[in-house]
């Protein structure tokens, strides 16, 4: 077994009452495709606002690569490797495609000078397919391109360990193929992923495993097919189990 | 002991007329998130128009009418032409563009008053309260102040179009779900905040000389007094004057009057970076 | 035709221009805080001019130089007095200089004078410090700060020998700011016990929390103000809050004029002022003090206040260094000034020549008014020094 | 950077040597002062762009650091007896300290709560040093003669006072220019743009923009302290002018933010606007309406100010004048 990335361990997090992530642990090992799936509202961006530093914990740690990465800022946690999307995409609007990149790649794990990081960012945007657009200012593409702009950011970082935040939202079956195919090449780098994702086909033939949440708590974790048969992700999805597993096997 | 009370009473009084001020600041930013920076112009405004009703004959406090009618006219103009087109741009435009309505009116008004003071003079008497003697313009300032204040408040609580109000600053767009016209809540909006303006400004005439830049530290004291009580929150902006008053006259007994000025601005600096929704909670 | 008429006029004009004219550049505070004061002193600058244009202009070794005037709107700021007197210097290429209104004003003019050595004979501007930079072109005709309320406590003491608690509270400008601390010097010399010395800020409107501490220290006397603006509205508060004081003494504002519009809280007010109609001075050289204030109500309507004065007095000053001099010669002017020990119509003119004081104003004295009613209206009075009063101190006011 | 070699650091170079070279064609004092006062202008506008066009944070209280540089300078000068040049650059640096220190703080405001509190600081500073004695309170201090004197006589020492507020807005040029062609810079256009996206992309904003905020003091502080020596005094009213930094503010609106020529093409032009209006009879009551007027359009139809509209006629501009 190859060895541990991140290691999620008794993660909690209070907004006044609610707990929003609630004594989460988990472990994800290099080189894995991990899935974070659960209903709206069940605390997943937060648990990636929680590994990437966004927030504080109000308990419990973060480890990445054996280190403790708890409570430190997000611009410290890109440098040592480990790099997000955004679930709602935040180009940098009046700065070109490229610009972008750079800006991601010059800030990343590498932290390159801006001719170096030119030469990442025009690397990375030809790998998701958005060379064409590099003089474009950011804020003029559409909502596929702008999903590829956040993980061409991320990737411009030079990450071993990638969130993505739902990068298929919103995208027509041909833009998901795409993005697909993009997210499997990032793999064969060796770039771990974890990932939030609604669509349940794409997260069930790309995990390796997959952890689910409801209600801030971890509800259930193994391979893809051992989640979806589980009666209690099928309840927390739908509330009627013999119908939500209608529809995922007829999804599947 | 019994001047220090005098100086608080002092400054009471004088506390409701700024957080009057102030609420015409933050009931604006409330509602659609404007610093209006032609605040203090507007307060000059106020004080002018006062002063122009009176030499044409009208006692001040009767003029106060007039002024808050010419208030809210204005107020709509302001905003149908300098803040409507630009509600969703980024903040440094609307404080531009109010800015830039400030150097107009104050340009305006040094062309026509020169920027050397006037005065309102009407006849006023002394009272003692408690001992302590009082004008008589103070206490029907403050009594006027508090009046308004009231007045808003039946307005905002009380009447359907206020109840729009409130609707509108909570959730702009909700409210439109909900079949509430917006914009022209919002120009309301600005020309009442724009009237509260005027108004304080007219009953600051009546006690002191001013001249058309005089505004400009009645829009600081706004500022101080709405970020004390919580941009957004008028209630807060009364108190917050109400407390910029109080400390003025509390501490001006112990330390040179010219200081108060850097106690209020260290006090605001402090507050925008300890508590920025203010003492009593603003709007986030 | 007409047109070359016109033309001829122009030519004349030019050549008379080039000949014989002395153009004196200034300042005036039209629009801001001063702009009462300070038109007060454009105007007695302007009657001096057309009093030496009547007479044909000034005699200056065998021939008559017209007098010019060039001046701008200051509106009261310091940081268009430089940028003006640099462009009167630089542009308008004026010959002399005189200071616009206040102290806080002149010092900024005196720097860009200074600068360029030009001459400047500075009225209106009573303040010491100006002297004590090391100019080494700037003459003062007013009685300088320091020696601004001494007059007033001297008179205060011989009114009531037992009074003890004073407060002296002031403008924090340049020249109010001089005088207060120069007179809490005197006056605890003189056996007062100064119970509060403070300051306000220039632009106060709401006296107060000042009058709550007045009252708080038990003073029996105020001396202090500052300008016009702001004594007018500290008279008036003082009044309406009915503070029980023996004795107001405010800088400026009582020895305008327009005092008097504050109707009975002008009542028992008394000013130092650097010069009355009334006064009894023997020229040395041009009007007497009679013929000043004749030609003032002839041109004005209205009685000069002491600015107006000080204006004429400035250009008085001016023409008489030149006449000396025999000369526009700039170095041979300032010499003539230099030597200067004369006494107009304003007064007795000398001037401190000792590098730590140049120009400094020692040899003008000041009189004291107080506001007093005449048969139903308010009237000024010359209540000190004894021998040049009009009327006998009304003493205790309230 | 290979610096020399592009064309934009030429074009700053020439045009601050010809600045400086104009009024001593016929030794012309006039033109010298009109020309002192927009290259103080200048400067102002263009650190102020580093702030509000670069960053993104709209500081209504950049003139704090212009007071500041020159309270400090003459304060050394006037009553420590140092040179011109030491009393510039320690203003300079002590001033730059001081908004470092100031930007850990207030830097952690955004939107109109920040645009506050700078107008609170202003405020904040201007009734303190009114108050505070070892400045001369509410009169300033004036400088004694022998300070111009000691540099060759008023007349030498107003010239070479021009040529040095000419090299700082040389150098503030250059400043903004590096920042902008820098990977610093980089990290502040994309906080202006979306702080938290740049934090998570990378970008130590806190720090980051608390080096703007204090790189944007330094070069003002100098020209404070270069400029209140050539008047010889400095007072609270005009050392914490807040309108003179609105005014600035306009400047960079006006010729574009964010763009090196547009502040300083700004600053000239409302520079030469103001100075024509108050001249003009008639019209110096209306400066104030006219240039608020002038404001109000440039937001409502040309956000982007002058350059915006070049750049939006003639695209490929952007790849010459930054």
């Amino acid at each position: 077994m190859s060895r541990v990335i991140l290691e999620v361990d008794h993660l909690t997090k209070a907004f006044g009452g609610l707990l929003a992530v609630n004594d989460v642990s988990f472990q994800m090992y290099e080189g894995e495709i991990l899935g974070l799936i659960g209903p709206n509202g069940a605390g997943k961006t937060t648990l990636f606002n929680l590994v990437n530093g966004v927030y504080k914990p109000t308990r419990g740690h973060v480890r990445f690569l054996g280190q403790e990465i708890t409570g430190l800022p997000p611009y410290e946690v890109v440098k040592r490797g480990l790099a997000r999307t955004h679930q709602i995409v935040r180009p940098l609007n009046e700065m070109t495609v490229l610009e972008n990149v750079v800006v991601g790649a010059c800030f990343g794990a590498e932290n390159l000078g801006l001719e170096p990081a030119a030469r990442v960012a025009e690397e990375v945007l030809a790998f998701v397919g958005l060379a064409e657009f590099r003089d474009t200012l950011a804020g003029k593409l559409n909502l596929a391109q702008k999903k590829r702009l956040e993980v061409a950011r991320a990737l411009a970082a030079r990450p071993k360990l990638l969130l993505l935040d739902e990068v298929l939202a919103g995208l027509n079956p041909a833009e998901v193929e795409r993005m697909l195919g993009v997210i499997r090449r990032i793999r064969e780098q060796g770039i771990s992923i974890l990932m939030i994702e609604h669509i349940m086909q794409a997260i069930m033939s790309l995990s390796d495993r997959v952890v689910v949440l409801n209600f801030g708590q971890k509800l259930a974790e193994g391979r893809p097919q051992e989640v979806a048969s589980d009666p209690r992700v099928i309840e927390a999805y739908l509330g009627d189990p013999e119908m939500a597993k209608k529809i995922l096997e007829e999804e599947a | 002991m019994p001047e220090i009370l005098a100086s608080v009473l002092d400054g009471l009084l004088i506390g409701l007329v700024y957080g009057l001020a102030a609420i015409g600041l933050t009931l604006i930013f409330g509602v659609m998130d404007v610093v209006n920076l032609a605040h203090g112009a507007i307060i000059a405004l106020g004080m002018f128009a006062v002063y122009l009703l009176f030499g044409a004959g009208l006692h001040p406090y009767l003029g106060l009418f007039v002024v808050a009618l010419l208030g809210l006219a204005f107020g709509v103009v302001v905003y149908l032409i300098a803040v409507r087109p630009i509600l969703n741009a980024p903040p440094l435009m609307t404080l531009l563009s109010t800015f830039s309505v400030s150097m107009i009116i104050i340009g305006v008004g040094t062309a026509v008053w020169s920027t050397s003071p006037y005065n309102v003079n009407f006849p006023v008497t002394t009272l003692k309260i408690l001992g302590y003697t009082v004008t008589s313009a103070r206490l029907v300032a403050a009594l006027a102040a508090v009046l308004v204040t009231g007045f808003l408040y039946y307005f905002l609580y009380r009447t359907t179009l206020g109840k729009a109000v409130r609707a509108v600053a909570n959730n702009r767009e909700a409210a439109e779900l909900m079949g509430i016209p917006s914009q022209q809540i919002l120009a309301i909006s600005f020309g009442i905040g724009t009237a509260l303006a005027m108004l304080s400004g007219a009953l600051i005439a009546t006690l002191f000389p001013f001249t058309i830049l005089s505004g400009g530290v009645y829009e600081l004291k706004s500022f101080v007094a709405s970020v004390l009580g919580g941009l957004g929150n008028p209630t807060g902006a009364l108190l917050g004057g109400v407390i910029l008053g109080l400390i003025e006259g509390s501490v001006a007994p112990f330390i040179k009057i010219s200081w108060t000025n850097v106690i209020e601005f260290a006090i605001f600096v402090l507050i925008l970076l300890t508590f920025p929704t203010g003492l009593f909670g603003g709007r986030r | 035709m007409k047109r070359l008429w016109v033309l001829l006029a122009l030519l004349g004009a030019l050549a008379l221009a080039q000949g014989h004219t002395v153009t004196i550049g200034f300042t005036v505070s039209k629009t801001g805080k001063y702009n009462v004061e300070s038109v007060n002193q454009l105007h007695g600058i302007e009657l001096w001019q057309k009093w030496v244009n009547d007479q044909g202009g000034i005699p200056i070794g065998g021939q008559r130089y017209k007098v010019a005037l060039k001046y701008y709107d200051d509106e009261s700021k310091a940081e268009r007095v430089q940028q003006l007197y640099s462009r009167l210097i630089s542009q308008d290429k004026v010959d002399f200089l005189i200071s616009p209104y206040s102290s806080g004003l002149t010092a900024k003019a005196a720097i860009i004078s200074e600068q360029y050595g030009k001459i400047m004979v500075a009225t209106g501007a009573a303040s010491d410090s100006i002297f004590k930079l090391g100019y080494e072109h700037v003459y003062q005709i007013y009685t300088p700060a320091s020696r601004y309320l001494t007059g007033t406590l001297d008179m205060l003491r011989a009114a009531d020998a037992n009074l003890k608690k004073i407060a002296i509270v002031y403008e924090d400008s340049k020249f109010a700011k001089a005088v207060a601390t120069a007179a809490k010097a005197y006056a605890e010399k003189k056996g007062f016990e100064v119970v509060l010395f403070e300051g306000y800020p220039k632009s106060t409107t709401d006296f107060g929390p000042i009058i709550n501490k007045i009252r708080a220290a038990g003073a029996e006397a105020l001396v202090g103000g500052g300008h016009y603006a702001d004594g007018a509205t500290f008279a008036r508060q003082l009044y309406e809050q009915k503070v029980p004081l023996k004795l107001i003494a405010l800088l400026v504002a009582p020895a305008s004029d327009e005092f008097a519009q504050l109707g009975d809280a002008a009542l028992g007010v008394v000013a130092p002022s650097q010069w009355e109609p009334l006064v009894k001075y023997q020229q040395t050289c041009g009007p007497s003090p009679a013929q000043f204030t004749q030609m003032y109500k002839d041109a004005y309507g209205k009685l000069p206040a002491y600015r107006a004065a000080g204006g004429f007095a400035a250009g008085l000053v001016l023409q008489r260094a030149m006449m000396d001099a025999g000369s526009t010669d700039p170095a041979k002017v300032k010499a003539a000034l230099d030597a200067m020990d004369i006494t107009l119509f304003f007064g007795h003119i000398k001037f401190a020549t000792d590098p730590a004081n140049h120009g400094l104003q020692l040899g003008h004295e000041m009189v004291q008014i107080q506001w007093q009613k005449q048969g139903g209206r308010l009237a000024k009075q010359i209540v000190w020094p004894l021998g040049a009063k009009t009327a006998d101190l009304v003493y205790p006011i309230r | 950077m290979k610096l020399l070699a592009r064309p934009f650091f030429w074009l700053i170079v020439a045009a601050t040597l010809v600045y400086a070279a104009l009024p001593f064609w016929g030794q012309n004092v006039t033109l010298r002062e009109t020309l002192v006062l927009s290259a103080i202008y200048v400067i102002l506008a263009t650190n102020l762009n580093l702030m509000i066009g670069y960053t993104g944070y709209v500081n209504f209280g950049s003139i704090v650091f212009f007071g500041l540089g020159g309270y400090l300078t003459l304060w050394l000068v006037a009553d420590h007896r140092w040179g011109l040049y030491p009393a510039v650059l320690v203003a300079g640096a002590v001033t730059s300290l001081l908004a470092f220190l100031l930007g850990i703080g207030v830097l952690r405001l955004r939107g109109a709560y920040f645009a506050l509190a700078t107008i609170g600081i202003n405020e904040a500073v201007k009734d303190f040093v009114a108050n505070f004695d070892p400045w001369g309170g509410a009169e300033g201090i004036f400088l004694p003669f022998t300070a111009f004197k000691a540099m060759g006589g008023p007349g030498k020492a107003l010239w070479t006072v021009y040529l040095l507020i000419v090299l700082v807005m040389g150098l503030s040029l250059l400043v903004a220019y590096l920042v902008k062609r820098s990977k610093f810079g980089l990290g502040l256009f994309a906080i202006r743009e979306d702080e938290d996206a740049a934090v998570v992309l990378g970008v130590r904003a806190p720090l980051y923009k608390t080096l703007a905020y204090s790189l944007s003091a330094f070069l003002p502080a100098v020209a404070g302290g270069l400029y209140f020596f050539k008047n010889g005094s400095v007072v609270p009213d005009e050392a914490f002018n807040l309108h003179l930094s609105i005014e600035a503010i306009v400047m960079v609106m006006l010729g574009g933010q964010g763009t090196v020529t547009g502040a300083a093409v700004g600053a000239a032009l409302y520079e030469r606007l103001r100075g024509l209006l108050l001249t003009i009879q008639g019209l110096s009551n209306f400066h104030l309406v006219i240039a608020g007027a002038l404001l109000l359009l440039i937001i409502l139809f040309a956000p982007g100010g002058l350059m915006g509209w070049l750049y939006r006629v003639w695209p490929r501009l952007r790849r010459v004048l930054e």
